[in-house]
């Protein structure tokens, strides 16, 4: 900035303050850290905060921000030039497979499983998968978008690829995620999940399951590509340590599998594009389209209502606490009820459930009650939508019912993307359920640009 | 005579060999590739010189806006204006969400101010 | 039953049907299958089914069905006696470290993902973490009720739990799940998922993480005793194979980790009791408890409302299509502000959430069209409801406010669990974010006695 | 030369006892346990005599009545008294869900029916 500044962060973040201010190069950047959280705080509470000591430095907050910027600099706060990072040898120390597995999981370059540990002649293997060279440079990848960027080689990728417990025939597919430059442990309070969905012929080459169980722990090629994602994001992406480089708060179990499988395409009925397709992608190629969410409801509820009926009733609803993002993943059998009743493609069923579940007077105003508040008080534009009446849809735009361009670049990692509805078929008919949650689509990645 | 003892000789060699092969299993130390990616070079940044004293200079107290912190930022102005009155604190809002850059506010300390408290975090 | 009969199954459940009947003690049972699914189906989709072939056999539907009730019987359908069931060798047959991976893999002896090997010497040394027998049974488990209950032994699960990649200080934990009894892979056409809670000071002699992202992929602890608990499910518990033990159409992507996590219970705010103690479980003790549900919501939802109140209207809508069973778990810093609001304990949160969540009359209606139609021509209890109001709640019992007495046998898996509200902390307070879902409670174990 | 030779002769028989050794490191076979667990004996239950005709016979079409099957039961009942009109076909519900016994409808059945049909699933 060119002036004296002090940073103020809750003592929550202490880590990721630390190690921010090294990697922006600024070492020596002066922070004062207040009790946590300072969200919702009352003026009386941040008083008391205010009249405390730094929790991290045990210093009086306020001399500690004065002294921050008055104070002389160190010598070493002067300094330009280039800080050394960590040296990258392309081997690890000779070690036992015992040790190594166990010094994988101490540095966390695993999800807290074992891998396989990634010799030469295992990467070697792996990279038949692929005809690019092993030194060419895949992406960038970083935890959210203030973070610095890793780089990534094809070899690099084809380690993880190893690790994760792959076939060299899923590398194609896993260097598509990488090229995507999209982590799957978004680095954010709240706790981010993800979604790979693979559509084309590809998922039958390699047997992946869109059948019975095809979200769960049954097929090693959605296993083992949904956890790659998890490696690449924490070994190649930076991503996932937490408290400096992952900050959600509880975590989020979606994580571990990241939702990775392929669309069950031959059982969609005719007229409903497959997802890939919906993207701009022909439907012979194959492509992983990425989604990013928080949450995940897989509902077995009967009802004798019609099923676009029953998922307008439950949308309505999820949305009145959600984002406004959603994908609906349903049972082949599910989507041919909708196409029998009525519904000729995806397209026409998500503009339904988009128009249909928009939020009714009684429903919005029981879930902001602050905003009922001021209504009551003639605060506009209030008062005017709760003069629409109990039943009228209360005019909140909840979609930019635009979509970005195909090859426009992806929104950055934890940016709330404003989407259209997805509705995505998986699973083997052996019930007329459905799931749904706040998912929304980030971008789609070709992968036999990496055969 | 002499083939014998080339044999001997031949099958001393090849247990050489072996036993070789077989204090590196006995190890069993394997080599395996680093799983991790390239990391940027980092540019040191010099931290701007401070003032001998803040009396009579103006500092910014820059709301990033996480939500719920208003009655923070507030009570950090009054606190401070209370405790250093010399000094003129001013408070403001960075614009967008915590996320975007806002370079015109940046130059509007950098030009009117002697110094800046950035919020972070919530 | 000591008549003819004739099963009737629709062709989704085929390898279901064939294999049930074998374990059950006929293999020549006769089934005939009706195309799927039958639910929803009018009479005129019935009627076309009916006047069709059998999807399976290719046979006329009704002939096949009067033949399967009048036809001789072979005279193997006439035998009694015992089937043999494949030996269980104590060791597999030797083969290289990556054929036996491979193995594990193709035989579904995994979740998909690579395994350590479980060599005679590594059991051993996880046979360490426990003073139990090597051939002690354990307990036995079967995919649902009507499937057959396998038995296996500390050594089995010791196998499975290095598998899993888990240390032998773990095993307690791991043997406390098996003892349980309880799947993590529950068959029924719906996706169940599972949680497993740890409480006790065990939590940290083994390093479990209850901070920054509890519920992901980033600690060796919560991760391999989650997945063990897959692993024994499948190998030990004959459950997990798609379409025979295992139906949920399109699977639960939560069974990957198995939402297996301890309480951070040292942050809970003076007066909350952790999860066992409020079963009836001391404080020093180490216990595990498990849950069952479906769906996860992670809520990064801001409101100037009180949390109690966001909890509270989130939960009455998520209540309007759930089962009526909730687990919330709050991050510790949302416990504090609970506290703070007025909650002094879980139970009075709890009761709080299962007072004021009750369906008021517009909610109820607007999810229950059928019950709003009836309501309407006046059929009862629906057209007394329908007069108490829009604001009034609707009397539908939702909860059985009965508890189950502590070490009373658990519900068997797949049943609908009826349990008050469960509260859970969990997180590393860097937000004051929290989840819910519609988990309950099954059952606790103590995991001292597998010391 | 005797010292030699047994020293040779030495050589040779660890050159033996290695190589065996190396077979098997080059073989690289491991052992692991089974890690599956007991499964149950099965007892074969015998079936039941058929009938040679279903005239006169009373069948009885039990609903386990999983959820939105109704019509799909009674077509069936319909479809069979059309096609069997001797047949006394009788459709009846078992109790409590699909994961409920109801041994007072078996023992009906086997007293008044000379055979079922079970619908199961959905």
């Amino acid at each position: 900035m060119g002036v004296p500044a002090v940073a103020m962060v809750t003592s929550a973040f202490d880590e990721l303050a630390t190690s921010t201010a090294f990697k922006k190069g600024m070492p020596g950047l002066r922070v004062s850290f207040t009790p946590h959280p300072i969200t919702g705080r009352t003026t009386e509470e941040s008083n008391e905060y205010l009249k405390g000591n730094d929790p991290v430095s045990g210093k009086p907050m306020l001399t500690e921000i004065v002294a921050g910027l008055q104070a002389k600099l160190a010598e070493q706060d002067k300094q330009a030039g280039e800080i050394k990072r960590e040296e990258r040898p392309r081997f690890l120390a000779e070690d036992t497979a015992d040790n190594l597995q166990q010094m994988f999981q101490d540095n966390m370059w695993t999800d807290g499983l074992p891998v396989i540990l990634p010799t030469e002649e295992k990467v070697k293997a792996m990279l038949k998968g692929t005809s690019h060279k092993a030194d060419e440079i895949v992406g960038e990848m970083r935890p959210s978008g203030p973070h610095e960027a890793w780089k990534y080689t094809v070899e690099m990728v084809a380690t993880n690829a190893v690790m994760a417990g792959a076939k060299p025939e899923y590398l194609p597919v896993i260097l598509a995620i990488a090229s995507t430059g999209q982590t799957s442990l978004v680095s954010s309070t709240s706790s981010f999940a993800r979604m790979a969905v693979i559509n084309g012929p590809i998922r039958d080459e390699i047997q992946m399951n869109s059948s019975i169980g095809a979200l769960g722990p049954f097929n090693q090629a959605n296993a083992a590509i949904g956890r790659a994602w998890t490696l690449v994001s924490k070994n190649l992406g930076g991503s996932g340590t937490p408290g400096s480089t992952y900050l959600g708060s509880t975590g989020n179990p979606l994580n571990y599998g990241n939702m990775t499988f392929p669309e069950a395409e031959e059982n969609l009925p005719e007229g409903w594009n497959p997802l890939h397709v919906q993207k701009g992608f022909k439907k012979e190629e194959n492509v992983v389209s990425i989604l990013s969410g928080w949450s995940f409801n897989t509902i077995a509820w009967f009802s004798p209502l019609p099923q676009q009926d029953v998922i307008k009733n439950w949308l309505t609803h999820f949305f009145s606490f959600g984002t406004g993002s959603a994908t609906i993943i349903v049972d082949p059998i599910v989507a041919v009820e909708l196409k029998n009743n009525g519904f000729a493609t995806k397209e026409q069923f998500a503009a339904y459930l988009m128009e249909k579940s928009a939020n009714p007077g009684w429903l919005y105003w029981s879930t902001h009650e602050e905003e009922y508040k001021k209504a009551k008080e003639g605060v506009e534009p209030f008062a005017s939508y709760l003069k629409l009446g109990e039943t009228a849809e209360v005019p909140v735009s909840r979609y930019v019912r635009r979509q970005p361009p195909p090859g426009a670049p992806a929104a950055p990692a934890g940016m709330p993307p404003r989407n259209p509805i997805e509705v995505i078929a998986v699973g083997g008919g052996t019930n007329t359920y459905w799931s749904g949650g706040d998912f929304s689509y980030v971008s789609g990645a070709s992968i036999d640009k990496w055969k | 005579m002499k083939f014998v003892i080339r044999w001997l000789v031949g099958a001393f060699v090849i247990a050489s060999v072996v036993w070789a092969g077989m204090v590196a299993a006995a190890d069993g130390k394997i080599k395996v590739l680093n799983p991790r990616g390239i990391m940027p070079a980092i540019k040191q940044i010099p931290m701007a010189e401070r003032p001998d004293t803040l009396d009579g200079k103006t500092i910014y107290i820059v709301d990033t806006k996480f939500a719920n912190t208003k009655p923070f930022v507030n009570a950090l102005r009054d606190n401070l204006a209370a405790a250093y009155p010399k000094t003129n604190w001013v408070g403001v809002d960075k614009v967008g969400g915590y996320m975007q850059d806002d370079p015109n506010l940046w130059a509007e300390i950098k030009a009117k101010g002697h110094g800046a408290i950035v919020l972070l975090g919530h």
